[in-house]
């Protein structure tokens, strides 16, 4: 008799159980605005990322076309995986004394892991993370970029 | 035509090898495993790794201290805050300084919500293991949430990098604190549907209860750590044992069971996951006034010497082994990763149980494959 | 020629063709196949027939029953994609003789047998006829049949069972 | 109580086949020609439900699963599975090189064919059937044994562990569940007194078996509901697919139209078995009537289309067994099989016995 009651017992919890799992899944079908879908390229005009989000490194020029690198190096050594090199020329000033200036910012995205040592570690605050992430190209070699602008210039009073 | 080789189908001894991965939907991964059957029954399981090995270990001699924890991320990448974590306090013990208290508190708040998201992950990836996919999706609904405050504080999803050594990249984001309680209070009432719908199911209770047995003995003469080996009565959580960050203020309890199979596992995990709750509950409002990063110098040399620190990833214990000769360079670094020694079992458990439960214990052994490997 | 005798031509052929094809093809498992095809046919004659009720029971005990278990069986075996060893040539000549011996038997039979066409009605597969008529014992009842039918299951999962034995595979190994 | 109202659809047959019989002289000419309408148009019918069938089984899926489904292509997604279909057609079909390869190439179309066969003598409306063979039900269970021979085929042949695997788990599982499936019809067929899937709707005018035939029908229908998902291979009882452990089972090797021509005796066969239910259980195309009640409401009932009753309640049983595989995990191979021969036939062998006193006492209404 103890086995058909547990007998029967089975069965019933059986059923109560998958009721109760089939009343959680028949909740979210009933209730469609819980839907948790983000339609990524149709809300791209909505979109908006959170301001620390580390997409690609950039250098900020203010209206002038000046940026802030000195071209000291700190994130060149900083960067793990090598993606940041700093070529610098010797520049003329105006009162005849030589001073090392960046040529070229070269970063290669590729190579990027997002890790924001080199933000961390820059003295003059001169790069940052951008928060753009489309990245995909069709060549690869787009991916390497030179972050300051043509014939932009170090920004008076950063040392 | 050549024929139907039946060498193929079963070798000369009568045997039946089944090559399960490296491409499998159930191994997460990169995994191999062979396993000899007897019809559905598992004879024998070989595992095979080293799919995915990238010299982690290596690579980080050739960085400075400063910059080889971001490859640590890429480890556990489910738990990338605490491998990050446990190489921050590595050097922070070799240089015998101690993060700032506000930075203590920070990183035991993401490390806590990086294990509410790794369980949360690994809760839905078990309901899809075992064939139920839409705890999936239930469960990557309150995991997204979690990564959006990782995204806003920390800037990345997966692997923040946030770590560094004296405490904290940059300062919590001013949203953290009520994102971080928003999420509580919306975890906390999805307990009750996450029973209905996997924990008190009869199928998925049928399905891991009494399956894939391990015994507290097995648990530490193979070095299990984690939810995996506390659920077979072992207690080897770091953060009672061996307090780091700001564990040692405050309460939680850690999760023991003597059930020793699948199931134990699982609800060793759901209970974690209401401790994660709590712990963090504890501190967010509690976050110390003042600096969130000490003072180190631009290029850190450690002092000569061997040093170890452990952390609890949630899948075990971390230990990261640093040999230092005094340059700015390790000289040697190991990991000591959990899911390495938490593979080793597989095989002595799994045997004489099928193949469908073959996937419940890897589902609750909780295996990420890029750790095993390194 | 009219369309039925087409059919009945064509279903024959599928019987005999796929019956031929069972006993002549080397993989064991496409004999299963085809041996398969040819009970098919042998349920096709009987709707045909306007035979619904046998033609279904057919399809149950012999394609869903038989067959799928002689599949099983062969599963379980370890040689089922390799080809068979071919007979000896004794057992070859004694079984093409008693095959011989035995079609000429029924070509006999076939010969002095008057085919009569019955005026009897036929009976309507209702679920009370087919009732009455598998469990009576008198003239028109089936009861013999139909528990002989049982036996012959019976004797199809013994011959299974036989067949999925595990050999020992010394004679692998010596190879 | 003879209060059908309902339009009938035998003057559609007859009117076609009159205008056709202008053209054809020839008997035999004229049947082929019909034969061949309504085939062409089964198969029509049949590749619009998968269409409808697949994008139900998306949008159901997704809005359980808390996500939005196909939306892209077309209105609200429904032309995804359009696409899909193209795709799976300019796929290429591969055939491995070590697979038997007439065995391989045939299985699929066993499998459609069984399922196709089996449509037949469903009743979609009022007089709209294709074959009124007398032993419907029977002939149903029989043609759905075929099937496990096409994934026993396909498994064995794709000279494939995992797909052998399958094979074999679904081989046990079909031949064992079709003993509850079959107990569970013959409870219909002991009330109603007929094999014919047409008598058994008649049978319905003043009632559905599931009002009628007390607790022991509302048994037999859960237990037929569970063992035919078992029987058509879906979750929670997928194990001869079981994606997560043997990489979707006998069609591992499969791609392109022959992987679709799997997919699509799945749908048919969800199709047959929720029509089955229905037109057992659920009276068919019959309407919902109140024995006894207010004539007006019959009438109303009444006046809804009989096509639309039987797909009405057909649908709603494969919203039923969707539901169930998009809630429960998968059962393992062992409890599979503990589920049909502990809980199933056991429970149905004595509601037959129950059903059969039933039906002896006249309790039934």
């Amino acid at each position: 008799m103890a086995f058909l009651v547990n007998y029967f017992k089975t069965i019933y919890k059986t059923l109560k159980s998958l009721l109760t799992g089939m009343k959680v899944t028949g909740y979210y079908f009933t209730h469609l605005r819980e839907i948790h879908t983000e339609e990524y390229p149709d809300n791209r005009a909505t979109l908006t990322m959170f301001d620390r989000f580390r997409g690609e490194v950039i250098m900020p020029h203010n209206t002038d076309n000046e940026h802030r690198c000195t071209g000291c190096q700190a994130c060149e050594i900083a960067c793990p995986n090598g993606s940041i090199k700093i070529i610098t020329k010797q520049e003329l000033l105006p009162d005849g004394k030589k001073k090392k200036r960046i040529d070229t910012f070269v970063y290669h995205l590729d190579l990027c892991t997002m890790c924001n040592l080199c933000v961390v570690s820059c003295p003059s605050d001169a790069i940052v993370m951008g928060q753009n992430f489309e990245h995909s190209v069709y060549d690869k070699k787009t991916l390497k970029k030179i972050l300051n602008n043509p014939d932009s210039k170090l920004m008076a009073g950063v040392e | 035509m050549r024929g139907l080789i039946e060498e193929n189908i079963i070798t000369e001894d009568g045997e039946f090898i089944l090559n399960i991965g490296p491409q499998h939907p159930s191994t997460h991964g990169v995994l191999h495993l062979k396993v000899w059957l007897d019809g559905e029954t598992i004879k024998k399981i070989e595992p095979h790794i080293g799919y995915i090995h990238r010299s982690i270990e290596k690579m980080s001699e050739r960085l400075s201290y400063r910059n080889f924890i971001f490859a640590t991320s890429r480890m556990d990448y489910l738990a990338a805050h605490i491998n990050n974590e446990a190489c921050a306090l590595t050097i922070e013990k070799a240089l015998q300084i101690e993060a700032t208290p506000r930075a203590k508190f920070v990183r035991t708040i993401l490390s806590e919500l990086t294990r509410l998201a790794s369980h949360q992950l690994w809760w839905g990836c078990t309901g899809l293991d075992l064939g139920a996919v839409t705890p999936f999706f239930y469960a990557f609904r309150e995991r997204e949430a979690i990564m959006a405050i990782m995204e806003e504080t920390c800037g990345a999803r997966l692997t923040q990098n946030f770590m560094v050594p004296g405490g904290i990249m940059t300062d919590i984001h001013p949203n953290f604190q009520q994102r971080t309680k928003d999420i509580l209070e919306q975890i906390k009432g999805k307990y009750k549907e996450y029973d209905d719908i996997m924990s008190g199911n009869v199928i998925f209770e049928n399905r891991t209860k009494g399956v894939g047995y391990l015994s507290k003995e097995d648990a530490i003469s193979f070095g299990v750590t984690g939810p995996t080996a506390r659920a077979s009565g072992v207690s080897c959580d770091i953060r009672k044992w061996n307090p780091y960050s700001a564990y040692d203020q405050v309460e939680f309890d850690e999760i023991l069971s003597n059930g020793g199979d699948c199931y134990a596992r699982y609800q060793v995990r759901m209970k974690e996951m209401r401790q994660s709750v709590s712990i963090i509950e504890q501190l967010i409002d509690n976050i110390p006034e003042g600096d969130f990063q000490e003072k180190t110098k631009m290029v850190i040399k450690l002092p000569k010497g061997e040093y170890y620190q452990r952390v609890e990833t949630p899948r075990g214990e971390l230990g990261v082994y640093l040999v230092s000769d005094g340059s700015a360079n390790p000289y040697r670094i190991k990991y000591r990763s959990p899911n390495f020694s938490n593979l080793s079992v597989l095989p002595a458990i799994a045997k004489g149980y099928k193949i469908g439960d073959l996937v419940a214990i890897m589902a609750t052994i909780d295996l990420v494959i890029p750790d095993i490997d390194r | 020629m009219s369309a039925s005798v087409i059919i009945f031509y064509i279903l024959s052929a599928i019987v005999l063709g796929s019956g031929i094809l069972a006993v002549t093809n080397s993989k064991i498992f496409r004999a299963a196949v085809f041996l398969l095809f040819s009970l098919m046919g042998v349920a096709g004659l009987y709707f045909y027939l306007n035979n619904n009720f046998i033609a279904a029971v057919q399809m149950v005990v012999y394609v869903g029953g038989i067959v799928v278990l002689i599949i099983f069986s062969i599963f379980l075996t370890q040689a089922s994609g390799s080809d068979m060893a071919k007979p000896n040539m004794g057992r070859a000549f004694f079984s093409a003789l008693s095959v011989i011996i035995g079609l000429m038997f029924t070509l006999l039979f076939i010969g002095e047998q008057k085919f009569i066409s019955t005026t009897n009605p036929s009976i309507e597969p209702e679920v009370k006829n087919i009732g009455r008529q598998m469990l009576s014992t008198t003239e028109h009842g089936f009861v013999l049949p139909f528990e002989l039918v049982s036996m012959l299951l019976l004797a199809a999962m013994i011959g299974c069972i036989v067949i999925a034995i595990k050999r020992p595979i010394t004679h692998l190994k010596e190879n | 109580m003879n209060t059908i109202f309902l339009y009938s659809l035998a003057g559609l047959a007859t009117l076609i086949h009159n205008w056709l019989g202008k053209f054809i002289s020839s008997e035999l000419g004229l049947h082929i020609l019909e034969l061949a309408i309504i085939g062409l148009s089964l198969i029509v019918f049949l590749v619009l439900l998968c269409f409808f069938l697949g994008y139900m089984e998306r949008r159901v899926a997704a809005f359980m699963e808390i996500r939005l489904g196909p939306n892209r292509v077309g209105p609200q997604g429904t032309l995804q599975i359009v696409a899909d279909t193209v795709k799976l057609l300019f796929k290429e079909g591969l055939t491995p090189n070590s697979s038997d390869k007439f065995l391989f190439n045939l299985a699929p179309f066993i499998m459609v064919i069984a399922s196709m066969m089996a449509i037949a003598p469903i009743a979609f409306a009022k007089d709209f059937q294709i074959y009124d063979i007398n032993i419907g039900v029977l002939y149903v269970s029989a043609i759905s044994s075929i099937s496990v021979l096409g994934i026993l085929m396909a498994g064995w042949s794709s000279n494939n562990k995992y797909s052998l695997l399958g094979a074999m788990r679904s081989g046990a599982q079909i031949v064992s569940y079709e003993l509850s499936v079959g107990l569970s019809l013959i409870s219909i067929v002991i009330l109603s007194g007929s094999l014919s899937l047409g008598d058994i709707v008649l049978s319905q005018q003043n009632g559905w078996w599931l009002f009628k035939g007390h607790i022991p029908i509302l048994i037999s229908f859960v237990i037929f509901i569970i063992a035919s998902t078992a029987e058509i291979n879906r979750a929670p009882f997928d194990l001869a697919e079981a994606d997560q452990e043997l990489t979707g089972g006998f069609n591992t090797e499969y791609s392109g139209m022959k992987f679709a021509m799997f997919l699509l005796s799945e749908y048919i066969n969800l199709f047959i078995v929720s029509a089955i239910a229905a037109t057992l259980f659920l009276g068919g195309w019959m309407p919902f009537h109140i024995g006894g009640g207010p004539s007006s409401f019959n009438h109303i009932m009444d006046l809804i289309p009989s096509s639309i009753w039987f797909l009405g309640k057909t649908f709603t049983i494969i919203f039923i067994i969707m539901w169930f595989r998009w809630t429960f995990p998968r059962l393992r191979v062992d409890q599979l099989l503990n589920l049909e021969w502990k809980y199933l036939l056991p429970i149905s062998m004595v509601n037959i016995i129950i059903v059969t006193l039933i039906a002896i006492m006249g309790w039934h209404f």
